[in-house]
């Protein structure tokens, strides 16, 4: 009974399958798998904004939406509606074709990287054998699909944002990658597939989850924060600061367009939230051996919502940084750090296993963090800044 | 003709296209542009090779091609940076404009 | 010859092509990215999936962007782009022609020989093995050189103060 | 230590978060149309003429002077005078509006009507929500929509309206009594016109008329300046 409900999505695919003919099956295999996904992670986008709306107005000690169906429940809809039935309106001097597929590009690209997201036990769309740098790679198009938008829209205030943005994923993708370097060290595998299955073993009842290990914590605190900035959510929206360039890269954008760069905002978060629980929460597995009754894709999901939570609790708490305390942030805490991290995760595979490996590799964690943390404060100076690109 | 041949044929299409492009085009960054595409017609010899070759299971193909976008990598980013440098000294990327070594 | 190999091969032409042709250098560029997308998918094609991979990172995802904001920082909106090609454009295409002539005599030239026909396929955990140890070398010289490449490009690129003050 | 602020201020933001779901009196948010702050007395927003009695047309106290809408700064007011009288809030025969328009989309509330108006007759409202449609016509507001009774008036600025009516009471009366002084005043004069005519058949003498309405002639040179003063 519990394998049934674990695997209930797999039974009624192949339950589906039996009814199509051997020529058409791998077409509706890869058919029956995509929809799933395009169903269920736009959903959990629609259900996002209204969390995020409540949350957010929560925190500021305010109501958030409550007026369009039970506690506005019914909000995401009616602002579907509302973007559905809104003009398209283009700008006269823009470049028509791109700024056409900009919006295309990134959801596209978007809606890639779920594919080897594994969001159950068997349930992955591609089991590639180079499933992480698929999901790199996949990421790394996000910044075209950016620039063109940007560029396209003809407008100052479109083309500061996609320069912004440009420059801040680029900035973040450096960290984003070597953070999760350690696990890939650990698990000796760019599988997805096999990286979770790697930590939903249990010791103890306890998992092998590899944010339990000194290396583990840096780096997922390491790659949320770099998760954050590539999804451009605050603390670093600056590409999209409203009270700076309004919306950044497609402010020149309305109706459906507009609506379809926001789904791919929140998809690129859900999509960075999805590897980091892969590589270091998991997966799909249960936090201790006696939950694993509950099936495993509701663990992935409990896991992505809370996730999503700390975004948006992240999102009401910090202030927007400047431009240059990102790149500084980036460049001289983030990336050595990262650096530190693969030593420290090497260390960690050529030592015995034990509680002394586990204090020798956090106080290898914990000394720089703080020696460098000491190192950049003291380095702080009020003085008047001079600027050597800009004019 | 063999899926080989095709692919070399391919190959040498796009190493031609490049060839030409670099040498006829007048902006700068497009003359590097059509010499990466010079680098990745020859990367997709590599490949093709490597597939249709007598030893698929080896990976000197692959790793050819790694280093190979590596190097591109590394030469694109110097590329780039010396004709912004030139961009700055002489305020053009037109390379027809670009005729004179005096600084 | 499939009919996959067909689109991906009309795909990195046509991109190419365009690549080339364009007036509008971003337009150039964006053609461009088109005509990387389509080799890496000849490369999963044929089985190289990393490399695939690693050619969407490197190229679209880094060379494109560094190629637009290259564009973007050298163009000047007042800039006439009267002729795109150069003043000899004739003798370059011819050259381009030749080339590709000599190549493809050469290729077709060649009895098919009989290739290997088992499936090409090499793991990542191959390729990392290689790279660790019979191309160690070569790697940490790629290493350097990428390490080198980076500072230099930073300090070409650079606009020193004193300079300007020049 | 590292990351201390940014604890600190995840703390803060939670406490916030399940502290508006505990403590009702943290959420500050009045829901607007169904909710709405209390005004206080002194609340204003757009003019209103007010009327006395029951018939707006009847009891209107504008008289037309057109002070209000030459002060008006985004000249909003457009007054159109009456050929004919009638009398107003004092019980004068006065002149009154045939037209009186406010466009309140021009409006700026800044009451110098108010303080202009030497009768009393266009006074602030509170009401602030006229939502419409129609931007232009309906936001015109004609002489029927802005008269609203004194009762109104007392009801939204109740200590405003109090003086306000005490001020025009004691006007009234005033005015009362110096018709009541101009009657007697003519009364007496036509009885000793009488008399005079019936004693003596010529020679007024205004000394017989004197001690008949002695009272009457010192109020009216008493009321007089006051009235002057008034107007």
């Amino acid at each position: 009974m519990i394998q049934t409900l674990d695997q209930v999505f797999v039974i009624a695919k192949h339950w589906l399958m039996g009814y199509v003919p051997s020529p058409l099956q791998p077409l509706t295999s890869a058919v029956l798998s995509i929809i799933p996904i395009l169903i269920a992670f736009p959903l959990l986008f629609a259900i996002t904004t209204w969390l995020e709306r409540k949350g957010l107005g929560r925190i500021q000690n305010r109501l958030g939406p409550n007026r369009a169906g039970f506690n506005g429940l019914m909000q995401p809809i009616a602002d579907a509606i509302k973007s559905l039935t809104k003009e398209d309106v283009v700008p006269l001097t823009a470049d028509h074709i791109v700024h056409f597929l900009a919006p295309l590009l990134l959801v596209v690209a978007a809606f890639l990287a779920y594919s080897v997201l594994p969001v159950g036990r068997n349930m992955v769309l591609a089991n590639l054998n180079s499933g992480v740098l698929f999901f790199f790679a996949v990421g790394s198009v996000v910044e075209l699909a950016v620039f063109m938008a940007g560029w396209s829209s003809r407008s100052k205030y479109s083309l500061l944002g996609a320069m912004r943005a440009i420059a801040q994923m680029i900035s973040y993708e450096v960290p984003l990658v070597l953070a999760s370097v350690v696990v890939i060290m650990q698990a000796g595998s760019l599988s997805t597939v096999e990286i979770v299955e790697q930590q939903a073993q249990y010791t103890h009842g306890l998992p092998h989850w590899y944010i339990f290990t000194p290396w583990g914590i840096l780096g997922f605190i390491l790659f949320m924060i770099a998760a954050t900035a590539e999804s451009n959510r605050s603390p670093f929206d600056l590409p999209e600061g409203e009270s700076e360039i309004i919306a950044g890269y497609y402010i020149e954008y309305s109706g459906f367009k507009f609506a379809l760069f926001f789904l791919g905002e929140y998809l690129g978060m859900f999509a960075t939230s999805g590897i980091a629980i892969t590589l270091f929460l998991g997966g799909w597995s249960a936090p201790l051996a006696a939950l694993t009754v509950v099936p495993s894709w509701i663990w992935f999901f409990a896991k992505l919502l809370a996730l999503i939570f700390a975004f948006i609790w992240i999102r009401g708490t910090l202030p927007r940084l400047r431009m240059d305390q990102l790149m500084n942030f980036a460049w001289e805490f983030i990336l050595p750090m990262a650096l530190i991290n693969m030593f420290v995760a090497g260390v960690w595979r050529f030592m015995a296993p034990g509680i002394v490996r586990w204090l020798v590799c956090a106080a290898l964690v914990l000394a720089p963090c703080v020696v460098l943390a000491a190192l950049l404060k003291r380095k702080k100076k009020l003085q008047l800044r001079t600027y050597s690109f800009a004019e | 003709m063999t899926p080989l041949q095709a692919c070399l044929l391919l190959s040498a299409l796009l190493f031609a296209i490049g060839l030409a492009g670099a040498l006829t085009r007048r902006n700068a960054i497009l003359v590097l542009i059509g010499i990466e595409l010079m680098l990745n017609a020859a990367n997709i010899n590599f490949i093709a090779f490597w597939h249709y070759g007598p030893q698929p299971s080896q990976t000197t193909g692959i790793m050819f091609a790694i280093f190979s976008i590596g190097v591109a990598a590394a030469e694109a980013a110097v590329g780039l940076a010396i004709i912004l440098a030139a961009y700055r000294h002489s305020r053009t990327t037109d390379l027809d404009k670009m005729n004179s070594l005096k600084g | 010859m499939t009919l996959t190999f067909l689109i991906i091969a009309f795909l990195i032409v046509a991109g190419t092509a365009a690549a080339m042709g364009f007036r509008n250098p971003i337009h150039c560029v964006l053609a461009l990215t088109v005509s990387f997308a389509g080799i890496a998918a000849l490369y999963l094609e044929l089985g190289a999936q990393f490399v695939g991979f690693t050619q969407i990172m490197v190229y679209v995802g880094a060379v494109a962007i560094l190629a637009v904001f290259a564009i973007m920082m050298t163009h000047r909106p007042g800039d006439p782009e009267t002729r795109i090609f150069s003043r000899n454009a004739f003798v370059g295409v011819f050259t381009a022609a030749a080339v590709f002539a000599v190549i493809g005599w050469a290729i077709l030239k060649q009895p098919a020989t009989s290739a290997a026909t088992q499936p090409a396929s090499v793991s990542v955990q191959q390729i990392g093995a290689s790279l660790m140890h019979d191309y160690v070398l070569p790697l940490e010289i790629v290493g350097l050189l990428l390490t080198a490449a980076l500072i230099g490009a930073v300090v070409i690129a650079m606009d020193r103060k004193e300079d300007n003050a020049k | 230590m590292l990351g201390e602020g940014i604890i600190k201020g995840l703390a803060e933001t939670a406490r916030n978060f399940f502290g508006s779901y505990v403590r009702k009196e943290r959420l500050t948010t009045v829901q607007y149309p169904e909710q709405r702050l209390p005004q206080i007395e002194a609340t204003r927003n757009f003019p209103f003429l007010v009327f006395d009695g029951t018939d707006p047309d009847a009891g209107l106290r504008c008289v037309s002077c057109q002070i209000c809408e030459k002060e008006c700064p985004p000249k909003c007011i457009f007054i159109e005078k009456s050929k004919d009288k009638k009398p107003d809030a004092v019980g004068k025969p006065q002149f009154y509006p045939t037209v009186f328009n406010i466009d309140v989309s021009v409006c700026m509330s800044c009451q110098i009507c108010v303080e202009v108006c030497p009768f009393e007759a266009i006074k602030m409202d509170v009401q602030y929500d006229y939502p419409t449609e129609d931007r232009f016509s309906a936001l015109l507001f004609d002489k029927h929509e802005l008269s609203k009774s004194n009762e109104y008036y007392h009801q939204i600025h109740p200590t405003e309206a109090a003086a306000v009516d005490a001020a025009l009471a004691a006007e009234r009366e005033a005015a009362a009594a110096k018709a009541a002084t101009a009657a007697a005043a003519a009364a007496a004069k036509a009885a000793a016109a009488t008399a005079v005519t019936s004693t003596q058949s010529n020679g007024a003498t205004p000394a017989a008329a004197k001690p008949a309405t002695p009272g009457a002639a010192a109020d009216t040179s008493e009321a007089q300046p006051a009235g002057g003063e008034k107007r």
